[in-house]
């Protein structure tokens, strides 16, 4: 009887160290971080497997993505530029960061300290900038696009959303 | 200042914790000395202070540990009611995560739990035994608790100060629910593996006791703790609450579902500390059987009423959530 | 002294009975129709007692910010449950 | 341990000491007597209106200016109505009328187009009485209200001064359910556009629009739309009426735990002194008690049993005189600090006792007076034969 239940002990330890084993190998956890990424490019993004860091959103398309190399070659990946920049305001690395936009008229990376940004696009968490790379008579800076989060003027704020719109 | 330091509740969980504190500093200066000065053998005033003075840790130990116990539920319950003031908490899940320090206090209260159970246990089999065989290992017992009580103390006042009435929390579906696209589950793993995982060790466990092997008891003991854990939150919780998407290890402690939740955690918690007593206990050279049956027995309970909610669950609907 | 003991247990047990047998014998459901019926119509819950001195101060859903130490807290004669506005 | 001889010596020492724990007992039972029932109270208030809760709108509109809650234009009312997901959108048209600087009370219109209104209407008044609601200018009073009309002479009819200078009369129709004080005390009842006249509001304008939300995953998203609604628009949900209200009781209640963190540390104080000065025969006891063979633990065993019979003695004395104070006498003087003082009549509260806060007094106390007493009583029981009898 005893020797029956210390093979069925080891059997089953055995199992369960198989189990533990091949699920700790078994990678399918979604990206949020991706380091050494020294040359400062922007990563394609791999689409439904990413999560944007600040709203913990899966990023399903590149339109309006956003990309933040840290001088240390960590990238941590946006589903808007609105999340990225507030996720950006904490960071003690904010300034010496490279920023990338995916713009909305030509469908490129582009330097996002650079880009204009639209201030009524449809985004994803609806703060309603889109990047461009080219100017037009509605489209603001960086800087103030970034002060415009910060403050909360955005078309999230339902007050700046009727006026903005018009309704 | 914060609003939470006018609930009722949390003034007098505060204020009681800070007088079993002082209780511990009384502790911890008795213990220290003791092993510092004891000696058995000797016939010294001093060592006869001692002796007396043991019984006072004694009293003082038993004391801790009631109210401790008494103050976890509490702190629970305590927790549950402050859901109405913060913007976002559904329950305690909400708020315990309001700040990084609850899952670890809550965490630390279960650990001293265990410490001052284990002290109470080896010191009726030491009062026992005319000689105290057992001295030195449960004044080392009483020591890591008063750290470990010491440390809880630390942690309720972070946590407390650190939670912020005006930020949002998450609730517990979002807590506990899946986030997107990430596994919850810890070592990777999905939910049959998970319940193939929980039975496979609680067998390993029945068995490992009923061979008394330790150091195999000890592991299997632990991981199925773990496992037990995110089983129940992530698998079993669900059939209690009947809802898939009603993850929350806390909402069962609620009267709507008839106060299951201490009877589910209850014997998963004191079933491991029996089991884990036991296994210290023999190492130290007692073996007590009674822990053991009584783990056992918790444990073999925490699994049946865990599976019996999913049975009585399909057996009503004649499907799995 | 066992028995008196006993009897003095029992008084206090009765004492909790009592409490236990008022609560359950009070007509709650029959004062809860009557706050049902009173604010069905009005939609308005809020106790009507109130110092009427201090009503305009304070309004409903609206931190008083008069607290300049505690802006969070109601101040020490934040006694009015009024009706606001 | 607890064997009959045991249990005898225990209540032998319980009652010979009696004397000594008389004043214990009492310092003890007034504690506990003024906590529980301000918890009590505050429970069963906080209990009243939850009970409620449901019955308020999910969401209310108000136009506010500076600060103020002006009113609104009417013509918001269908547009609001076509947001889809809401449901119930009414018009509430009420304020506070000041009978002088002192004494004011609420006056609610019925808008009797409104089909909610007019059914719970149907539930407060028979057939006769609506009738004559609906065709004269008369009013539905609360108690305090009607009290107040009898003491100034106007048994029958109240004449109301109009902020355009004229004078209005309006009947008593009906007094409302005193059960029911403690959310019409002060209330007023009057048809809407008699309302209106009395609050000086012009015919088309109102107080502010209630309305509900069924699916609450919409609430959040209709909140936002009716905040965009137009520029000073201010909308308050029910659950920030509910953290209000738990954040309101939480202060006046935990004011007063503070306050009694003091009396509870200078109580366990006195405890402490009390049981230090434990009396050489309370030691020639212990000393006879070791020599007849008594552990060491035995002893301590009884003195533990003895504090915790004084703890649950006092307890439960102190928790049924809180229970009387505040509901059969209705809670005097204390009542007026929860709910203020306006129109005073007897107000009855549901009595609801809160496990949670049971738990609190207990721990409170329990905790205090088991650390405070537990080093003397060690002393006593621990006491050497030799020393004592010598």
């Amino acid at each position: 009887m005893k020797q029956i239940l210390k093979i069925l002990l080891t059997v089953i330890l055995l199992v369960v160290v198989a189990i533990l084993l091949l699920s700790v190998l078994k990678k399918d956890a979604p990206i949020v971080v991706v380091k050494g990424n020294l040359a400062q490019k922007p990563l394609p993004i791999k689409l439904n497997k990413t999560n944007d860091t600040e709203c913990a959103m899966l990023i399903k398309t590149t339109r309006n993505a956003a990309e933040v190399v840290a001088p240390d070659g960590r990238t941590w990946f946006f589903d808007d530029p609105g999340c990225m920049v507030k996720w950006l305001e904490s960071k003690p690395f904010k300034e010496q960061v490279k920023i990338w936009v995916h713009t909305i008229d030509t469908n490129r990376w582009i330097d996002g300290k650079k880009a204009k940004y639209g201030v009524k696009d449809h985004t994803a968490m609806h703060y309603g900038f889109g990047a461009r790379e080219k100017e037009n008579n509605e489209t603001i800076d960086f800087k103030q696009m970034q002060l415009r989060i910060y403050r909360g003027e955005t078309l999230a704020n339902p007050k700046f959303r009727a006026k903005l719109l018009g309704k | 200042m914060n609003p939470l330091f006018l609930n009722n509740q949390v003034i007098v969980y505060l204020f009681s914790e800070a007088a079993l504190l002082a209780l511990t500093i009384l502790l911890f200066a008795k213990i220290v000395k003791f092993l510092w000065f004891w000696d058995f053998r000797s016939y010294s005033n001093r060592q006869l202070k001692l002796e007396k003075e043991a019984y006072l840790a004694m009293t003082i130990a038993t004391l801790l540990f009631t109210l401790k116990s008494v103050l976890l539920i509490f702190f629970v319950h305590t927790i549950d009611k402050l859901s109405l003031i913060i913007p976002g908490a559904m329950c305690a899940a909400g708020v315990i995560s309001a700040n990084s320090y609850g899952m670890d206090l809550l965490f630390i209260k279960l650990t001293v739990i265990f410490t001052l159970l284990l002290f109470l246990i080896a010191n009726s089999y030491d009062l026992q035994a005319k000689t105290y065989p057992l001295f030195r290992f449960k004044s080392w017992v009483l020591i890591i608790a008063s750290g470990l009580i010491f440390i809880e103390f630390f942690l309720d006042i972070s946590y407390f100060t650190h939670i912020d009435t005006s930020t949002p929390v998450s609730c517990c579906s979002a807590l506990f629910g899946n986030l997107e696209g990430a596994n919850p589950l810890p070592f990777g793993l999905d939910i049959t593996k998970l319940l193939l995982l929980f039975y496979m060790l609680y067998l390993g466990t029945i068995i490992a006791l009923t061979l008394e092997t330790k150091t195999i008891t000890l592991l299997t003991l632990l991981l199925f703790g773990v496992i037990a854990y995110y089983g129940v939150v992530y698998f079993f919780g669900t059939y209690i609450y009947e809802l898939p998407t009603h993850k929350c290890p806390f909402c069962m402690l609620q009267r709507e579902y008839y106060y299951v939740g201490y009877l589910l955690w209850g014997s998963l918690f004191f079933g491991l500390f029996f089991g884990v007593i036991w296994v210290i206990m023999s190492q130290v050279g007692y073996n007590i059987t009674k822990a053991k049956w009584a783990s056992m027995l918790l444990l073999t309970l925490f699994v049946a009423l865990c599976s019996l909610y999913v049975a009585i669950y399909y057996s009503k609907n004649g499907v799995l959530l | 002294m066992v028995k008196e003991f006993i009897v003095l247990a029992s008084i206090l047990i009765l004492f909790i009975l009592s409490m236990l047998l008022h609560s359950l014998l009070f007509d709650t459901k029959g004062s809860k129709s009557a706050y049902r019926s009173i604010v069905a119509l009005t939609h308005i819950v809020e106790p009507s007692f109130a110092p009427s001195s201090f009503e305009p101060i304070i309004r409903k859903g609206k931190k008083s910010r008069t607290n300049s130490i505690y802006p969070e807290l109601p101040q020490i004669n934040y006694l009015d449950f009024a009706y606001a506005q | 341990m607890l064997n009959n001889s045991f249990f005898y010596f225990f209540t032998l020492s319980l009652f010979k000491n009696r004397k000594r724990y008389f004043a214990i007992v009492t310092i003890s039972t007034l504690v506990i007597f003024l906590l529980s029932s301000v918890l009590f109270l505050s429970d069963s208030i906080k209990y009243s209106i939850n009970s409620q809760l449901e019955l308020e709108p999910d969401l209310i509109v108000q136009k506010r200016l500076g600060g103020r809650v002006v009113p609104l234009d009417e013509s918001i009312v269908d547009t609001i109505a076509e947001i889809y997901g809401v449901s119930q959108v009414t018009k509430r048209v009420y304020g506070r009328y000041y009978f002088d600087k002192e004494y004011s009370a609420l006056i609610f219109g019925v808008d009797f187009l409104d089909e909610q209104s007019s059914k719970a209407l149907a539930k407060l008044l028979n057939r006769e009485d609506l009738k004559r609601f609906l065709s004269s200018e008369s009013m539905l009073v609360g108690e305090g209200v009607f009290n107040y009309f009898k003491s100034h002479f106007y048994p029958k009819a109240y004449n109301f001064l109009t902020p355009s200078g004229k004078i209005k009369s309006v009947k008593i129709l009906k007094v409302l359910d005193r059960r029911s004080n403690l959310f019409s005390n002060n209330l007023i009842i009057l048809p809407q556009e008699l309302a209106k006249e009395i609050l000086g509001l012009k015919s088309n304008e109102i107080s502010d629009i209630a309305l509900n939300v069924p699916n609450p995953d919409e609430a959040a998203n209709i909140q936002r739309k009716l905040e965009g609604l137009f520029l000073n628009a201010f909308i308050s949900g029910k659950r920030e009426m509910q953290k209000e209200y738990e954040n309101l009781f939480n202060y006046k209640g935990g004011l007063f735990l503070a306050l009694y963190l003091i009396v509870v540390m200078t109580l366990s104080l006195i405890l402490y002194q009390r049981y230090s000065l434990a009396n050489s025969l309370e030691k020639r006891e212990v000393a006879i008690l070791r020599s007849l063979g008594w552990s060491i633990k035995d002893l301590l065993g009884l003195k533990a049993l003895e504090n915790i019979m004084l703890v649950l003695f006092s307890f439960t004395l102190g928790l049924f005189l809180g229970y009387l104070y505040v509901f059969i006498l209705k809670a005097p003087l204390l009542s007026e600090l929860f709910l203020g003082k306006n129109l005073q009549t007897q107000i009855e509260f549901l009595p609801h006792i809160d496990y949670l806060s049971l738990a609190t007094i207990f721990i409170l106390y329990a905790t205090t007076f088991l650390s405070a007493v537990l080093i003397p009583v060690w002393r006593v029981a621990t006491t050497e034969p030799k020393e004592a009898l010598s």
